[in-house]
């Protein structure tokens, strides 16, 4: 039973060929591409999934570019449109669905919906709702490395619109004067659920922040998976030589509504058009194509595959019970079972 | 026309922008988009940029530029996206806008809205009833309306208020509660409790949704010849006590319903201030009908567990009834 | 020898960090300056700056950290200048740390220090007393130490407790109260309340510095020949109820005593607890001594009317002994 | 009775010539030093002043260079070191002494003590204690000075340690996002209480920041009144223009513990000897006597009927009665007297 195929998570993306490299990033981008399709316009179409559905649409290439940039001792902070980075640290598409549905075998066992799920011992960490929260945390972290003397790194991912939060910048503040390793990885997608990114801040780029914490910054292409892969690269090794914290912004397009119920009509239908000609996918295929690093069957056959994973996936975690009430009181605290 | 409880306060808002010039909305989407919820919807069209404004994601900002704009005589209308986010707000509330007055005669005429509750499958950030936090902080008023007329009403009467109101709306209710309401222009006073149902037996002392699980309650054990008054308190700062009291020593049997979680929430100031005041009068032990004590899940059976409903209700009102 | 209250916090902490190389201290001119109230004199010098961390002025920040730091497995302990700045940090401490281990099994070892309480002519904003919003968030544990010897012993505990612990140390016991305390290593469980006084006619439950108050006033109604039980909470969450019934089971006559404001206060929750299960003992009105419902006043006449006091708690005694 | 000079407080600063602006400068700097000496020095120590006591020792230049810059219709927020700007907006320096040692006649009736003090009537907001709380606060004030069509500004003050509070990042982005008339004054004395400025931020100026939210910046000599006074009217003229924020960086030093109980031992020696040098006062008295545009003998007698306006002031205070505890419960709500 072909559950996944597990060898591109395994195997040290650090000794991969080109070749090989490319084809874990297709991969997860099509996985996280696949599984974000079924959950915003299936299952939460069908009432199966409830509550808040976000998802990373046109962004994929952000998590599986620095994801697979990150050595497996770093540690992740993903905000909502990181999916590929739990996939990963080897989290599998039923958990995800599961999760989503509310039902023990998520990551949460019901308790929490949609993103807003982790496992320490995978190295990731779970968002809470309030944007750039989990900036301070992940600064904190990083000096826990530091101080432990590992050179492990932490990355953190936020939006455009998270920039504005104080905890942002107190945990940004923070990360620099105390030189811990963190990379933090922005995802501009130039709207912050209505609201566009020149109401958002009132300078061009996030980058150009980063001088008013002694930090370098890098803007990347969004939508170029090699590019986030190479410029993650150059900001773990930077933070992993004790320097301090780096900032990779890359520039994409949210090609979706903020969540499954939002239809995005104050996004101008012109932007979608452009910015669909610039899929991460579709981009990252065509160069595998051009360098010939994988045949159009080949990639065919990866995307078949992905398919079949996904739809078994999907039965797998419908079967997966509901939390019985009973569990609502467990865990709150240590020894509540 | 039945008017739905989110039509009732955006009716309520747009009322008072054009009455006061004064008045403007700011937050997060509530302008082009209208508003998580569409609570503002329509508003910018009709008021224009000035006077509505999507901020960046900055509560405290948020909160902060209101009161400020309020030192300088106008009414903001802040909205949180959800309740749940007034956390990052909290030190701009408890410590900015609620002490100014008291500290230097300055008043802050903000009002905060925040939508609130569960029932929406929301999670733990998307589903808190957080209004304890403000009750306990000297200088500001919280209100929680549980009909579509108290909601327009009271937002009407917050925006008019002097002082910092945070106003809870609960989601669960936004599109749920349709009614008659009055038309045009009215106020409810903030502080005043209302008598939702006239009882005899026993009283549920209650505000925001859960007035509504208590009215369930009350039709059911009226056919086992119970029958329940309902306190609806609509603000818990002040707290109508004058209201709470009379009741009490009517019936002789309190239950305080809310749907926040048990410990320290606001259930233990009303049972206190019903201890103390009306000791004489009790017939049973004070019961509190409350969510436990735990974040709030999101799967369904778990939320459901969680949330006070009529079941919960029902089984200590049958209880107190025969003690 | 007798140790001070202050005294004491800082030997448990130093003691923990020799005893444990992941704890770690992080806040606002702790290393250096050894902290405003010199809680953690001589840590740096002890340990180093790896381990004694002067951080900027980001009290989210510094809570976030410890929250990042405890998940992978240090056991931070977190300054607050002083509890008022805790609203600063109040989204993290509420949303983040609490909900970690209910949502996705996350433990967050941290403890949040926090110096709270008047009487020190600190004005609204170096006076406050607000613990009851932690005590209404489930997930915290809040501990309130009112002698030297519980400070210490609460302290080690927090610092080995694998839940995020809220630390109250009341300011004006810092350097008031000293007693001779076990020597060496000793913890006090977090959640067990303590008799502090052993008496018969008439319980008062209390916490942090009103501990005191309250041994002042039994003192004095002693000659009057009314026996005051005082039962010292020393941990609001988790709380004690089995100790509180038992004496109220016992004396029948309960006030609850503390200094924070009235409305909203724990003070409700303590009642409501005793009202509801412990009715059919009471042989009167459980009351409250609490502030009233202001902010914390500057001016020594207005802070000597605002804080709860021997005269005002006697009163209340006299008057429930006598009902 | 010669209460103060009146004149200087009254007279529109637009007007004045180099020499008699140069006049008001000394008088408000050094009534504000003198007033200060008193309340640390003296009325702290004989406990007739309890609770925290911050002074602005040797950065007087910062409030009455932009203070007096300022039109009297421009909203002040004063921080805890610029009690300057409290006697330009008429404030006497009895209700200053009435205020610390807790009295009705201090601004907020003994309800707060020390800088914790405010008059809308004046312009004059009250700070609350959290470092940069004011900063959104002002922002909004700001906005509405917009909103009503008004082209006064809003002058907000803050040290370098409160840039790192969220609520300095959240307040400035959103009032360059609204391009809100904010001209924002920052007094770098290199300590936010014992922490030294590396500690506190990773960058070298917090100028630095500015182009993070596409604002100007400039760095002044904060021991420079006539340089602060310069640089607060570029920075009112942008703000008045409707080209938004602008951000003054006044490098200066705090020449005293935090507070009136710390001694400050972990300041080096030598930087005290060495900004002792710099003293704004000194410094604005040698050009003044350079340009001729005061004597020694006016200058002296400048200093010695502040002296004695301040003697008189402390006299008046400490007439003024203690609030009544039948006070207490009054005005946390309108209508409650
Ligand atoms: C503190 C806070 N306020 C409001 C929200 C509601 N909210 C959720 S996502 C979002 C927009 C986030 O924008 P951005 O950071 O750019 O991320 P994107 O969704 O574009 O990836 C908002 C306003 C929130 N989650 N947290
Ligand atoms: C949010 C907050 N945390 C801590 C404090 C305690 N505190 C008061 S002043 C101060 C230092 C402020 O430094 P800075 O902003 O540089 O101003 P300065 O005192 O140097 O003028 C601190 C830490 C506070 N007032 N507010
Ligand atoms: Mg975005
Ligand atoms: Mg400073």
């Amino acid at each position: 039973m072909p559950v996944a195929k597990p060898e591109p998570a395994r195997k040290n993306a650090f000794q991969s060929t080109d070749a090989e490299l490319s084809r874990k990033f297709l991969y997860y981008m099509a996985l996280m591409r696949e599984v974000e399709e079924r959950i915003e316009r299936r299952l939460y179409r069908q009432g199966k999934v409830l509550g808040g559905v976000y998802v990373g649409r046109g962004q994929e290439a952000i998590p599986v570019g620095s994801g697979l940039a990150a050595r497996p001792d770093d540690i992740f902070f993903p905000s909502h449109r990181d999916l590929a980075l739990y996939f990963i640290r080897g989290v599998t598409p039923k958990q995800v669905f599961a999760q989503y549905m509310g039902r023990r075998d998520g990551l949460t066992q019901g308790r929490d919906g949609n993103m807003h799920m982790g496992d320490l011992s995978k190295g990731l960490v779970a968002i809470i709702s309030a944007m750039a929260a989990s900036v301070p945390v992940a600064a904190g972290a990083a000096m826990a490395l530091k101080y432990q003397g590992k050179d492990s790194v932490v990355f953190v991912y936020f939006g455009d619109g998270a920039t504005s939060r104080g905890d942002w910048h107190e945990g940004i503040n923070l990360a620099t004067v105390q030189k811990a390793p963190l990379v933090l990885v922005c995802n501009n997608n130039q709207y912050a659920y209505s609201t566009p990114l020149d109401k958002q801040m009132a300078c061009a780029n996030v980058a150009d922040r980063a001088p008013g914490y002694g930090m370098p910054a890098e803007i990347v292409d969004g939508n170029d998976v090699w590019a986030i892969y190479e410029a993650a690269k150059r900001a773990a090794a930077h933070a992993r030589a004790g320097l301090g914290p780096y900032l990779i912004e890359c520039k994409t397009f949210r090609m979706t509504g903020h969540s499954a119920h939002d239809p995005a009509d104050y996004v101008p239908k012109d932007l979608f058009q452009k910015w669909s000609q610039r899929c991460p996918i579709q981009q990252l295929e065509k160069r595998m194509l051009d360098n010939s690093w994988a045949s159009r069957q080949e990639i065919d056959a990866l995307h078949q595959q992905i398919k079949q994973e996904v739809d078994q996936a999907i039965e797998q975690a419908e079967q997966s019970p509901y939390p019985d009430p009973s569990e609502l009181l467990l865990r709150v605290y240590e020894n509540e079972a | 026309m039945l008017t739905s409880y989110v039509e009732a306060i955006r009716e309520g808002i747009l009322e008072e922008m054009e009455r006061d010039p004064n008045v403007f909305l700011l937050g997060e989407d509530i302008g082009v988009y209208g508003g998580a919820f569409k609570v503002t919807a329509g508003a910018l069209e009709r008021f224009g940029a000035r006077r509505v404004i999507d901020t960046p994601i900055s509560e405290s900002a948020i909160v902060g530029a209101a009161i400020g704009a309020s030192f300088m005589g106008l009414r903001p209308v802040a909205e949180m996206q959800f309740a749940d986010f007034i956390s990052c707000a909290f030190d701009q509330i408890v410590n900015f806008a609620a002490k100014c007055r008291y500290r230097w005669n300055a008043p802050v005429p903000i009002v905060v809205r925040a939508p609130c509750g569960g029932g929406i499958h929301g999670g733990p950030f998307h589903s808190q009833q957080n209004e304890a936090w403000f009750a306990h902080t000297p200088g500001l008023k919280v209100v929680l309306p549980a009909t579509a007329r108290d909601a327009k009403g009271l937002i009407k009467a917050a925006i008019r208020d002097n002082d910092p109101v945070i106003f809870f709306e609960h989601k669960a209710l936004y599109r749920k509660i349709k009614e008659e309401i009055p038309p045009g222009d009215y106020t409810v006073p903030i502080g005043k409790a209302a008598i939702h149902r006239v009882g005899r037996d026993l009283t549920i002392v209650t505000y925001s949704a859960m007035v509504h699980v208590a009215a369930q309650v009350a039709e059911i054990v009226a056919r086992e010849g119970i029958s329940l008054e309902i306190v609806d308190l609509r603000t818990l700062v002040p707290f109508d006590e004058a209201t709470v009291l009379e009741s009490v020593r009517k019936t002789s049997k309190v239950i305080v319903l809310h749907e926040a979680t048990m410990t320290g929430g606001f259930g233990g100031e009303i049972v206190a201030r019903i201890t103390e005041k009306a000791f004489e009068y009790l017939d049973g032990p004070v019961l509190r009908v409350t969510a436990p004590d735990t974040p709030v899940p999101y799967s369904p059976p778990l939320e459901a567990a969680f949330l006070p409903d009529a079941d919960k209700l029902l089984a200590k009102v049958r209880w107190l009834a025969a003690y």
